[in-house]
């Protein structure tokens, strides 16, 4: 059970089932304002299915996932208007302009957002009438990564943000995660790369679960 | 939640069912026997059907037979869905072979019958033979939509769903004659006042329904276990693969 | 801006860029519907006879074209987890779609359907009941629709499993709409059936599609 | 094995593993004709007129359900470039996609169709001519509808164009194939056209599909 | 004009126009038996599109490709049957399982192919029942990936190969890329990240287009 009074994301006992295949079992840690959690682990792991997990997607075969000590499950509507998700697909409509992609996003997440600071800080600005057809693969994922300037959400949950970005790029996403850290937010982040977000922590996946210290 | 594994134990459903069957079984035999003579040749030919009548022993059970095997099939679905129970679902799934030969049965002896009676075999105005055509494509799309589902905890809810909404359907077929004017003659058993139909007729119709009733859980039983052995193997496997 | 209308507000969006929804529909509905001259030959009353039918069959199958991709569409670029953690429950955002989708295939169906009732030689006192009918008709064909379409989202290729699915759920709409349209006279019953249809369908299919809908998100 | 053989055996093992492909397609064929005379309401006599027009539009209407992703599938997981790699001119792997679509989709429907026939009191002896119709005609109908598939997948350009472009080139098929079935003692002369309309676009669809797909590769 | 004479792949003064917008201009270099070329750039400065060009499937808007001196726009078919080109998308089919999907692959592309090892050597051997829908993105990758060995072609195009690959799946990659330019192989790769291949050039695109030795 998700222990009552513990600020922030607490992963309890879980246990992961893909078709009859066992991922991953008994895994437990949890995530504070200000924390960054790596999930790493070779192809295959779990690291994917259990971000998906987290964002209420799959239902876990076993053990619980609690926000401020409650089980998300108990109420996931506000579970999931709390958090974002970035998973590998890039969520844009090839017909739409980078704008208009973000917009509409940004809409159905929020009431309001403003959209052309978050493409510039992902240096789309001059982007933002492309139609995301005409995107290159880096382009396209910054414009998916862009919501998360766009609409504040405390808890971000990032699927390998990093594949395609250039180098200047994932200095900004560093930046912006920075800054997310400052204003309490958290994130956990699976990734096959290093990044450079100090203090994080790390899961180690595959058979032995456990944290290791920053 | 995970509920396809649980089937590694031995459960209460087993040795129930074990001792069901056997009794099932031979009850499908008994009253089979006794329903089919009766039918053929204890029950008086009609005044204006002659012997063509003796179709009806097989068409109106089977009929009957269809719809509530649909009904079943949606109950265990619902149940399955709610409780995410596997029995259930396996069990809902193992009626939808069984109810859609039991339409086709329907379906052809109606034609067969139709022949003589109202000198053709289909009449596509008529809405109960259309509407219980009906009946057999969703019974078609319940088990398509079970092949194409790779993971058979995700068929199960997907099927349970569409189980569910067509439901509504089976009211449309009942009462489809009362609704239409139809070639095919409104209810004339079950129905308010009573029954219509002569009790030399009445009482062989009611064994056969027994015998198609005893028949039906009888199969169903069957092909349970062996689905249940079936998915028992799978995860001896997968611990054997693991380990 | 509500979740609601921003769900709604992207869809008619997409729909207009990508060009076509609205027109491929009705061009669909015309020309089943043209058809039938064809086959049954110019004999107006032959053809008067079978006018509602037609109608309705080339509505009911327009709608269906157009709905096979409703939602594998937003689950093939991951669109669908987003649309997931909107702040509304998912019965709203599938309503939203479903209203988006009416209104770029089923109110042009409506709009079309005297057209055809010209075609096809329907009586001139028809075609108020049959806009009617129409009106009323069509949005439990795309709710009932959006079941079969979000039963198969997560599916690839599962689109061709949606007729089968669908078609036999279509069956009420199809009879009351064409029992309204074949006797004008006595419309009022049928329609009040085919109201009873799509308002049922208002709160079933949703559910259902929502619960679907989950499946594809695992 | 030679590349195009390897291009049909793979189309059709995807097809048998996603299961029903053929027995979607027949299924949608019975349902949609066995919905027609429902909506029509009939005696037999006129349920025999319509049955013909019925019967080519239901095959018209499964193809095209089957068909709109043909390329589109491949185009959207890359497998397309891999296609474009073969040692083999873009000419012959689009025809090879659709002789598999053709024996996955068109000859259960030639096979189907005595049943629908029988469904809609088609006379007895048209039934060798639906028959031999339905053979001539519906690799017309697979090959025309390749070149809208081919300009859906690079849809980037294709927008409203693809529906008004191929539903005309269907109407030619419809026209000879019901001409055929509804007076069989003449149907020599609209045979010969059917395959006059399939010889050509068996040359004409592979050349303009493989060019619209080029599109999709850019 | 690409040089007579000159054995391998030749770029001379290449254009790439996309809509309207130019993306480079007067792009020349060349790649010989077992050259590795890296392509390098910051997001959306035609790297893919580079890569496109070279297999074919984009005309130039000016100047041309060679193979072994000749114009490889003479005999499109005869190019297009010696490289291989594995770009972002899987090229999976997810009802196929892992050995049929690179099976038919394979076939598509050659008479002959050993499928068994070329799974075996990606780490995939115990997937090759396994349907392609239930793989992790690196497995997915690493299925991609295997058409390299199992159909040999002396031509590699890779537009980021090591994306979503575990450390022991980018040095599987790197072995069989040495072993390829050992019989005379060449591979072009566009990528953000470091791989070890020793002796590839580098060609840094955007504005300075330019080859960096080794
Ligand atoms: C293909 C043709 C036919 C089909 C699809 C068909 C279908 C059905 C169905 C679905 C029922 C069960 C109705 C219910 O319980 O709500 C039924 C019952 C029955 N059918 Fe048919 N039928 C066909 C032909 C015929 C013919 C030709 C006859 C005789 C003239 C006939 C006589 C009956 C009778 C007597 C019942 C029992 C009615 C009652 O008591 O409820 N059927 N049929
Ligand atoms: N039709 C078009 N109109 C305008 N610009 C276009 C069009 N098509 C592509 N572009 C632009 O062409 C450029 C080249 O994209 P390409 O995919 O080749 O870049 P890349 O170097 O591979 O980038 P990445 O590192 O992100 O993969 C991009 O800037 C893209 O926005
Ligand atoms: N239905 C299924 N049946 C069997 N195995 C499955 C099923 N679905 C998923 N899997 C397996 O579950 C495991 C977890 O996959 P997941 O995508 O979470 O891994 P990952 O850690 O994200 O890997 P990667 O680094 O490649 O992204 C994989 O080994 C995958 O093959
Ligand atoms: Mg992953
Ligand atoms: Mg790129």
């Amino acid at each position: 059970m998700p222990n009552a009074g513990i600020i922030g994301l607490t992963v309890d006992n879980l246990t992961c089932r893909r078709g009859e295949h066992e991922v991953f079992a008994g895994l437990s840690c949890s995530v504070h304002p200000g924390d960054v959690l790596y999930l790493r682990g070779p192809n295959g792991a779990g690291k994917s299915s259990l971000l998906r997990i987290l964002a209420g997607f799959i239902a876990p075969a076993a053990g619980a996932v609690g926000w401020d000590g409650e089980d998300v499950a108990v109420d996931p509507l506000a579970h999931r208007s709390r958090l974002h998700y970035v998973g590998h697909l890039d969520t844009l409509k090839p017909v739409l302009t980078a704008a208009e992609n973000l917009s509409t996003q940004a809409a159905m997440l929020e009431e309001q957002a403003d959209v052309d600071t978050a493409l510039r800080r992902f240096g789309l600005g001059n982007l933002r009438d492309l139609p995301a057809r005409f995107l290159s693969a880096g382009q396209r994922r910054r414009l998916a990564l862009a919501r998360l300037a766009a609409v504040p959400r405390p808890l971000w949950l990032l699927d390998e943000p990093t594949v395609a970005l250039d180098a200047g790029s994932v200095e900004r996403l560093e930046t912006l995660i920075a800054e997310h850290r400052a204003t309490g937010g958290m994130a956990v982040i699976a990734t096959h790369t290093d990044m450079n977000l100090p203090g994080a922590y790390t899961l180690e996946l595959e058979g032995r679960q456990r944290v290791a210290a920053p | 939640m995970s509920g396809w594994h649980r089937f590694a134990n031995p459960t209460r459903f087993s040795r129930l069912s074990a001792r069901i069957l056997p009794w099932a079984l031979a009850l499908t035999i008994v009253l089979f026997a006794a329903g089919l003579y009766l039918a053929l040749v204890g029950s008086p030919p009609d005044a204006r059907q002659k012997d063509t009548v003796r179709i009806m022993y097989i068409h109106v059970p089977a009929a009957w037979m269809a719809l509530s095997t649909y009904v079943l099939m949606a109950i265990f679905s619902g149940m399955g869905f709610i409780w995410k129970h596997p029995l259930a679902d396996i069990a809902a799934k193992n009626c939808a072979p069984v109810g859609a030969g039991f339409t086709l049965l329907a379906l052809i002896t109606g034609a067969l019958w139709g022949a003589p009676m109202w000198g053709t075999w289909w009449e596509w105005g008529d809405a109960r033979l259309t509407s219980f055509l009906i009946l057999f494509f969703l019974y078609l799309g319940y088990i398509a939509l079970w092949q194409v589902f790779e993971d058979p905890e995700k068929a199960a809810r997907a099927a349970a769903i569409l189980a569910l909404v067509g439901l509504i359907n089976i009211p449309v077929i009942h009462f489809s004659v009362q609704w239409w004017n139809t070639l095919h003659q409104p209810a004339s058993v079950f129905r308010r006042g009573g029954p219509t139909i002569d009790p030399a007729m009445l009482w062989p119709l009611f064994i056969m329904l027994a015998a198609f009733e005893a028949y039906f859980v009888s199969v169903l039983l069957l092909r349970i276990r062996a689905e249940v052995a079936e998915w028992r193997v799978r995860a001896l496997q997968m611990m054997q693969a693991e380990a | 801006m509500s979740p609601f209308l921003a769900v709604v507000r992207r869809d008619l969006l997409i729909a207009r860029r990508q060009g076509g929804g609205s027109l491929l529909a009705v061009a669909f509905f015309v020309v089943v519907a043209a058809l039938f001259p064809f086959a049954v030959g110019a004999d107006p009353i032959s053809l008067r006879q079978v006018a509602p039918g037609v109608i309705w069959v080339s509505a009911l199958l327009a709608t269906l074209l157009s709905l096979d991709r409703l939602f594998q569409a937003d689950f093939e670029d991951g669109s669908l987890d987003v649309l997931a953690l909107s702040p509304q429950p998912l019965f709203f955002t599938v309503l939203a779609k479903v209203l988006a989708h009416w209104l770029v295939v089923g109110l042009p169906l409506v709009i079309a359907s005297p057209l055809v009732g010209v075609l096809l030689n329907l009586p001139v006192e028809a075609f108020p009941v049959l806009v009617a009918a129409t009106l009323i008709g069509t949005p439990a064909l795309s709710l009932v629709g959006a079941i079969g379409a979000a039963l198969t989202a997560g599916i690839r290729r599962g689109g061709v499993l949606v007729p089968l699915l669908v078609l036999p759920l279509y069956i009420p709409t199809l009879i009351f709409g064409v029992a309204a349209t074949a006797d004008p006279a006595h419309a009022a019953e049928p329609l009040m059936l085919l109201g009873a249809v799509s308002l049922v369908s208002l709160v079933l299919a949703p559910l259902a599609s929502a619960a679907a809908l989950r499946l594809a998100l695992e």
